[in-house]
């Protein structure tokens, strides 16, 4: 599938009583790379959640392709092509590495997995591991390569990098951006290390207590002390 | 004035077809004599305990008695929850008509206590003679391990030693026991020319005389003898060819012949709704509504549990199962004990056919346990 | 400083409600007594199962253990205080009752010590391997429990030498109603203590309350001993009231029965495990007493209709709503 | 010598007949985690089915079965849809509420359906006599459970651990959320997945009714049996319930033969060493 | 003196050295950071020397005592203490009750059975003072399951200092933390006493960089580097398996 615009409008969602999304809206076009930033508990996986249809929404619109996904089932949002890689990884505990890998796929195609294990070498030797016998950062792998064989034409990304060696990390970025200019993905992705995400996204977003605090370029926000000191420093908490 | 009767028997949960017999037993009665006595109403209370239950059961007495002001307890299909009601007799100034629960004991835990059913060791001695007359000098007893398996056990080998026989092995299987393919093979390897059995009437009849033909043993001739209980009328149907010839003992029969049976039957099976499921219970419990409605007629409906009792020892009557009689001095029936046999009846359904009757029998368990 | 403000609020508040919890129960029975006077017998026997309830709702509200065969401790209890008193002459209550408790805490520890060894499913099943051990074994032992037919012969003295047990069942009723209150004041301290908190972690997360240097098993095993002693209290009140023990006091059936009103109520609050009693027990008192061949249907909807509609129980269902209600004036 | 091969023919075909009416219930507890103490209902629906279509229709052994599988696994769809879509991932004791509360109705119902008697399945006439085997003979139709139950675990096995289904329900229950993540309809897995347990429930029900006989309390009587069997396996594993049925039928007909009056202290002393030196069962899933 | 000795630990699985003669040595006051390549056996080397899985070979000894033979708990109440790479908390209770909660089992008074913990004076101020460091006062009564994770991950080294350990081992501590706030965990960090040994594993590199006085390297089980944080960056074959162009940029932001 090619890649795909995603479209949020007026999106307010949480858990129970607790609202934690408030009435967000942006946009992001076809083939775009979108980091989303902010500080801890400040909603941001709240939000990657609500539209891969995992958490609780109350209103709004989620638009992909155009189409209005919002009320389908977490499933059918998969299946026209959104694909999410939770902050928790959520790989399969009782499922070996290579049926993992094959949850997502229509049929079995051994070449999809055999790409797979050449983006993750590591992940070819652990093949017949179950989920639960995996290292954090082979399960981080895991997850973010069973999402991409589904070839989303949306790609949700919270925290991918999180606990993988320095030179994954490196290798990771450059294929997910490799993904994203070949024009096969748009890519949202939530990363704490500001500095790799403002390396990798065409425009920076920034999540304030459930709603959209800043959005820009990431050279605007990197010459803007004063948005990263407010919205990304330590200081607000206190 | 209304007179209320409490009942209490399983008449939910595994047993509810038991407690069935005993309301159908009931409804027989109260549609053949009415529901008055003289110008009292008789009415019915019924409370479940769908498994023994001592506690629940003395429980539901006392609700029965206190709130309910029943002036006559009945019903009582197990043994312990018949006990557990008779230390509140007295108190209560209340009869209690034992419809069923067949351990001898229970006559002794009050005075007040009349029993119409039968006992174990009642139903399981006459079988004894019966198993010697047929030629056989060794037997393995085979019982489900509880209390009135165990009363059988005894009752049959004190009976079978008396006449001269022998009882080579005694087995007791627990409750819950499901394939007796095992039990099958250890009676093979007994040496016994016959096997005595007892379970009690439920699903496990159904594997016990399964297992018995399927293992060969009706084809190497080794016979069962055993107590009403593994045939009872309602199990028959599901046993069926099984079962056919097996020999038991016991106090009744629904194919006995007899104007009485038959008029109770006909009632009896209105009452019931489906013939197939009447058996033993419903002749306790309408031999016990007999009882209760001397007893109510004895005392003009005033509540004198005394009274009430000794108005009905030595009372004599035709049941549907026969004659029988109250003991004066233990309370409990006096009746025949018939062997039968299974066989197809008339109209091509499976029947315990009676072939010989023991007349006169009380409760040699009593004395046993003297 | 706020944070200690706020964590010493709800110390003023607790013993509150327990003292409400006092109070509930104590107007509960009163209002019982004087609106079923002729129903004491059942409400006697809804005590002592209460108390088995309770007793469950330790293990398995707080620890998380899942267990089938908790009646073996009840029955325990009912068995100790019934042979001390038909086979020894051991008439006087209150010792039938302390007798009655050390041989549920007994129990406790046995079967503690075989469940305790798994998780999870195959841990249900020790526990229905406990519970009909211990009915096998009273089974055989005829010559001390009756066997089938039933411990009788059961006596008991007037308590205190003052109160005889009636025909009428108020001496039953008030002696069980006292102790309930003991033992829910006892319970109460114990949940909020350190050891209750531990004890809600190891239900949590058995791995991390073993990392912070705690033994998982002896939590676990101590609650078991406790839940025992409580439990054959229950057993002890059942047994002194009706004075028959039968075999059924130690079967899988009431273990299962006494979950099942546990889980109705909601598991993890002693209000949960009281009120889970109370319903069952009295619908199926009025439904079976209403249509006794019929019951067990209604009962089944009415356990269906409660996953439903309040699948964290009565007691939950009712504070959560409680608690959305408060939630929701501020 | 015969005697002990003939013991050991007996707990072969009862071991057999108890995993073809148990490992329904290891589908259901073991791959989608619901704690099911109705499997015995359903299996008694399967039982009442084939024996009213056999009784009272006229129909023959083969077909009876199949209508009562294919009758209950349709009964089983719209309760999966009411009910038991509400308690996946639900705590297990809730799970154990519902399903109780399930069994009782439905035995209130088959009581008041079916009145209280067994009920049997008439057998046609080449499984009904027995084999001769030299030594002894055996029923022919506990041969043909022994056949059932190999066929049973065979297939079942292959749709669990080979097929994209196996892996999708598997993946589903393990995180539903995530599975459907990826695109897996894990409602549909879920309902196919319980009709198909439901079926076997219904399979073992009419096999296993010579032993087990069909009558209302049925759902409830054997209840523990099947428990025991599925969690001494490892729920959710078909060669872990094999074993232990086989197992199981093994130490229950030794013992009974051995010592008939501590029957059932073998066996559940048995459970207890099974469970303590396989805390999780002989070939469990769950962690 | 050292604190803590491990020599020559042994892991298998399934014919997979995952830990392969490793032995390592903490003194006093001691800032080790162990790094490696993902599935190195990093976590499995904690696991093995808390006990929470059983070694095939090797000793642990904690200040001159052998513990190889102790359970995971025995271990912690004689000092050792961690922390977990995936958090590992009580869904259902609140940070205050779960700092409370190893507070009472550090004092040994976690098996009382009277008494309130909020009512104890002493617990509650330390309690306090330990939320108050890592800026969770605000969550104190809020469950668990209902903060963020990477609140949780602050929870988790919150639990770890209230055990009061003598060796401290941290497993990736600020995984999931923002890079901004790992600055809590830093000064949480500092905040420790000084003579307490601490053996982290982390891939924010920063956060290495900044901590450790020591560096070591696993790689398939074995250690392929044990030295100084400058040398590492150094090193060829460290940069080759794991540090990759980081070793060149140095530190970001
Ligand atoms: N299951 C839940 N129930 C109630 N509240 C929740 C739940 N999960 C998250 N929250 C609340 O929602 C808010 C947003 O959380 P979210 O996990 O989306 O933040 P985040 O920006 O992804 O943080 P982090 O950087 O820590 O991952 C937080 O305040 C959190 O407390
Ligand atoms: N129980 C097990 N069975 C089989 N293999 C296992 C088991 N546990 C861990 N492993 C394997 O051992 C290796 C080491 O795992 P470990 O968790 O120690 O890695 P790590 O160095 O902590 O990695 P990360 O940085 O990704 O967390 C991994 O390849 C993992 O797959
Ligand atoms: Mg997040
Ligand atoms: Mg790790």
């Amino acid at each position: 599938m090619p890649a795909a615009s995603l479209e949020v409008i007026n999106l307010s969602a949480g858990y129970g009583p607790t609202r934690v999304i408030e009435d967000v809206s942006f946009s992001v076009p076809a083939g775009e790379r979108l980091a989303v930033l902010g500080r801890n508990g400040m909603g941001k996986t709240s939000l990657f959640a609500t539209i891969a249809g995992q958490t609780r929404r109350y209103a709004g619109e989620i638009r992909l392709g155009g189409q209005d996904i919002a009320s389908q089932p977490s499933a059918a949002r998969a299946l026209s092509g959104l694909g999410y890689v939770p902050q928790t990884r959520d790989v399969f505990p009782s499922l070996t590495v290579e049926e993992n890998l094959f949850v997502g796929l229509k049929a079995r195609p051994k070449s999809a997995v055999e790409e797979a294990y050449t983006m993750f070498p590591r992940l070819k030797e652990r093949r017949t591991n179950l989920g639960s016998q995996l290292s954090g950062g082979e399960q981080q792998m895991l997850s973010t390569a069973r999402t991409i064989l589904g070839q989303p034409s949306v790609l949700l990304l919270d925290e991918p990098l999180e606990g993988l060696a320095p030179v994954i990390c490196e290798e990771l970025m450059a294929a997910f951006s490799l993904l994203a200019q070949s024009g096969e993905t748009t890519i949202l992705l939530v990363e704490q290390r500001i500095q790799s995400a403002l390396e990798f996204a065409d425009r920076v977003m920034i999540m304030e207590r459930g709603r959209i605090a800043w959005t820009g370029t990431p050279q605007a926000l990197s010459g803007d002390h004063d948005v990263i000191d407010r919205l990304l420093g330590v200081g607000g908490l206190h | 004035a209304t007179i209320k009767v409490g009942v209490v028997g399983p008449f939910s949960g595994p047993f509810a077809l038991q407690g069935k017999n005993f309301k159908a037993g009931i409804d027989a009665y109260m549609a053949v004599n009415g529901a008055k006595v003289g110008d009292n109403d008789v009415e019915i209370i019924y409370r479940d305990v769908p498994q023994a239950d001592p506690a629940q059961s003395k429980a539901l007495a006392q609700e029965l008695i206190v709130k309910e002001g029943v002036q006559y307890l009945a019903g009582f299909y197990f043994t312990p929850d018949a006990m557990a009601a008779t230390p509140i007799l007295q108190q209560g100034n209340v009869p209690m008509v034992v419809m069923n629960a067949a351990t001898s004991a229970i006559v002794t835990k009050s005075p007040y206590v009349v029993r119409t059913s039968f006992t174990t060791w009642q139903t399981s001695t006459p079988i004894a003679q019966v198993a010697k007359d047929a030629g056989v000098d060794k037997v393995i007893t085979v019982v489900s391990d509880y209390g009135p398996g165990v009363d059988a056990e005894n009752a049959f080998k004190a009976g079978f030693e008396k006449a001269g026989g022998k009882v080579v092995e005694a087995i007791r299987m627990p409750l819950s026991t499901n394939d007796f393919s095992p039990i099958m093979q250890r009676i093979k390897d007994s040496g016994a020319g016959a096997v005595f059995a007892f379970l009690p009437s439920g699903p496990t009849t159904l594997g016990f005389v399964k297992a018995y033909n399927q293992n060969g043993l009706k084809t190497a001739g080794i016979k069962i003898f055993s107590p009403g209980d593994l045939t009872q009328e309602s199990d028959l149907p599901a046993l069926g060819e099984a079962a056919a010839g097996v020999q038991t003992t016991f106090h009744y029969a629904v194919s006995h012949d007899s104007p009485e049976n038959k008029a109770f039957v006909e009632a009896a099976s209105k009452a019931i709704g489906n013939p197939a499921e009447l058996s033993f219970p419903a002749v306790g419990a309408y031999d016990g509504m007999h009882v209760i409605y001397k007893m109510i007629e004895a005392t003009g409906g005033k509540q004198d549990a005394k009274k009430a009792v000794d108005a009905v020892k030595g009372l004599s009557w035709t049941s549907p199962r026969g004659p029988v009689s109250i003991d004066a001095e233990s309370r409990h029936i006096t009746q025949n004990i018939y062997l039968r046999e299974v066989t197809k009846g008339p109209d091509g359904a499976y029947i315990n056919k009676e072939i010989k009757t023991f007349e006169r029998q009380g409760d040699p368990g009593l004395a046993a346990a003297k | 400083m706020a944070a200690l403000m706020d964590s010493t609020l709800p110390t003023r508040r607790r013993p509150l409600g327990t003292l409400i919890g006092i109070a509930v129960i104590v107007a509960a029975s009163v209002i019982g007594y004087f609106l079923f006077p002729n129903n004491l017998a059942l409400l006697t026997r809804i005590i002592a199962t209460m108390l088995l309830v309770l007793s469950i709702d330790l293990v398995t509200g707080y620890c998380g253990v899942a267990t089938l065969g908790h009646a073996a401790l009840f029955g325990a209890g009912a068995y100790g205080a019934g042979i001390v008193s038909a086979h020894f002459g051991i008439t006087e209550p209150l010792t039938m009752t302390l007798i009655g408790a050390a041989a549920g805490a007994l129990a406790g520890l046995v079967s503690g010590l075989v469940i305790l060894r798994a998780h999870g499913l195959p841990q249900l099943v020790l526990s229905i391997a406990v519970v009909h051990l211990f009915h096998e074994v009273a089974n055989k032992a005829s010559g001390w429990t009756g066997g089938s037919d039933g411990l009788s012969g059961i006596t008991t003295d007037a308590l205190l030498g003052l109160f005889e047990f009636d025909l009428w069942g108020r001496t039953a009723y008030v002696y069980g109603i006292i102790l309930l209150l003991i033992v829910f004041v006892l319970l109460r301290v114990l949940v909020q203590s350190p050891f209750g908190m531990l004890a809600r972690g190891v239900r949590e997360d058995p791995v991390r309350v073993a990392a912070m240097g705690a033994s998982v098993h002896s939590v676990m095993l101590r609650m078991y001993v406790i839940s025992g002693a409580v439990a054959g209290i229950g057993g002890a009140l059942n047994a002194i009231s009706t004075q028959v023990v039968g075999l059924d006091s130690l079967s899988f059936t009431m273990s299962a029965e006494a979950l099942v009103m546990l889980v109705l109520g909601g598991t993890g609050s002693l209000y949960g495990a009281m009120v889970g009693t109370v319903s069952f027990m009295w619908f199926e008192d009025v439904v079976s007493a209403a249509n006794p061949f019929h019951w067990l249907t209604i009962v089944g909807a009415l356990l269906i209709v409660v996953v439903l509609f309040a699948p964290k129980g009565l007691y939950g269902a009712a504070a959560a709503f409680l608690s959305r209600r408060r939630g929701g004036g501020k | 010598m015969q005697t002990v091969l003939s013991i050991a023919i007996d707990a072969l075909a009862y071991g057999m007949v108890l995993f073809v009416i148990s490992i329904g219930l290891s589908v259901t507890m073991g791959l989608m985690r619901v704690v099911n103490l109705a499997h015995g209902a359903f299996a008694m629906i399967g039982g009442y089915l084939a024996s009213y279509a056999t009784r009272d229709l006229g129909f023959g052994y083969a077909p009876a079965i199949l209508i009562a599988v294919i009758a209950t696994a349709i009964i089983a769809v719209p309760i999966e849809r009411l009910l038991y879509r509400r308690i996946y991932g639900a705590p297990e004791l809730t799970q154990v509420l519902m399903t109780i509360g399930i069994t009782f109705c439905v035995i209130g119902l088959a009581n008041y359906a079916f009145g209280p008697t067994l009920k049997t399945i008439p057998l046609p006439e080449t499984l009904s006599g027995s084999i001769d085997l030299g030594f002894r003979a055996i029923a022919t139709h506990r041969i043909f459970a022994i056949v059932c139950g190999l066929v049973v675990a065979g297939g079942l096995w292959f749709l669990i651990e080979r097929t994209a289904f196996g892996i999708r329900l598997r993946a589903a229950v393990d995180n539903a959320p995530m599975a459907a993540a990826l695109g897996v309809r894990t409602q549909l897995v879920y309902a196919v997945s319980f009709a198909v347990a439901v079926g076997l429930a219904a399979f073992g029900g009419v096999v296993g009714a010579e032993l087990l006989p069909v009558e209302p309390y049925y759902a409830l009587r054997y209840m523990v049996t099947f428990l025991v069997a599925v969690s001494i396996g490892g729920a959710g594993s078909i060669p872990g319930a094999l074993i232990a049925c086989l197992l199981l039928g093994a130490i229950d007909t030794t013992g009974r033969y051995l010592a008939p009056e501590y029957g059932e202290f073998f066996f559940y002393l048995a459970v207890i060493v099974i469970v303590t030196l396989f805390p999780r069962g002989l070939a469990g899933r769950f962690k | 003196m050292s604190l803590f000795e491990v020599k020559n630990l042994r892991k298998n699985f399934g014919g997979l050295a995952v830990t392969d003669n490793v032995s390592l040595s903490l003194a006093p006051g001691d800032r080790l950071a162990l790094i490696g390549p993902n599935g190195a056996g990093k976590t499995t080397f904690v696991n093995l020397v808390t006990g929470h899985i059983k070694p095939d070979g090797g000793s642990i000894a904690l200040a001159g005592e052998d513990v190889t033979g102790l359970k995971a708990r025995q271990r912690v109440s004689r000092g050792l203490v961690r922390s977990f790479q995936v958090t590992r908390l009580f869904a259902d209770m609140t940070p205050q009750e779960h700092v409370a909660l190893a507070i009472l089992q550090r004092d040994g008074k976690s098996t009382r059975m009277f008494g309130r913990h909020d009512a104890m004076r002493p617990v509650v101020e330390e309690v306090g003072e330990i939320l108050n460091l890592l800026g969770l006062n605000e969550l104190a009564h809020l469950k668990v399951r209902e903060i963020a994770y990477g609140q949780q991950r602050l929870l988790e080294i919150a639990l770890a200092m209230a055990l009061r350990p003598k060796v401290l081992l941290l497993d990736e501590p600020a995984a999931g933390v923002p890079q901004a706030e790992t600055a809590r965990i830093e000064r949480a960090l500092d905040m420790l006493p000084p003579d307490l040994a601490v053996l982290m594993i982390e891939h924010d590199m920063d956060l290495v960089f900044r901590f450790a006085k020591r560096v070591m390297v696993l790689a398939a089980g074995t250690v392929i580097f044990d030295g100084s944080p400058q040398d590492v960056k150094q090193d060829v074959a460290v940069r080759e398996a794991y540090l990759g162009s980081y070793a060149n940029a140095g530190s970001v932001a």
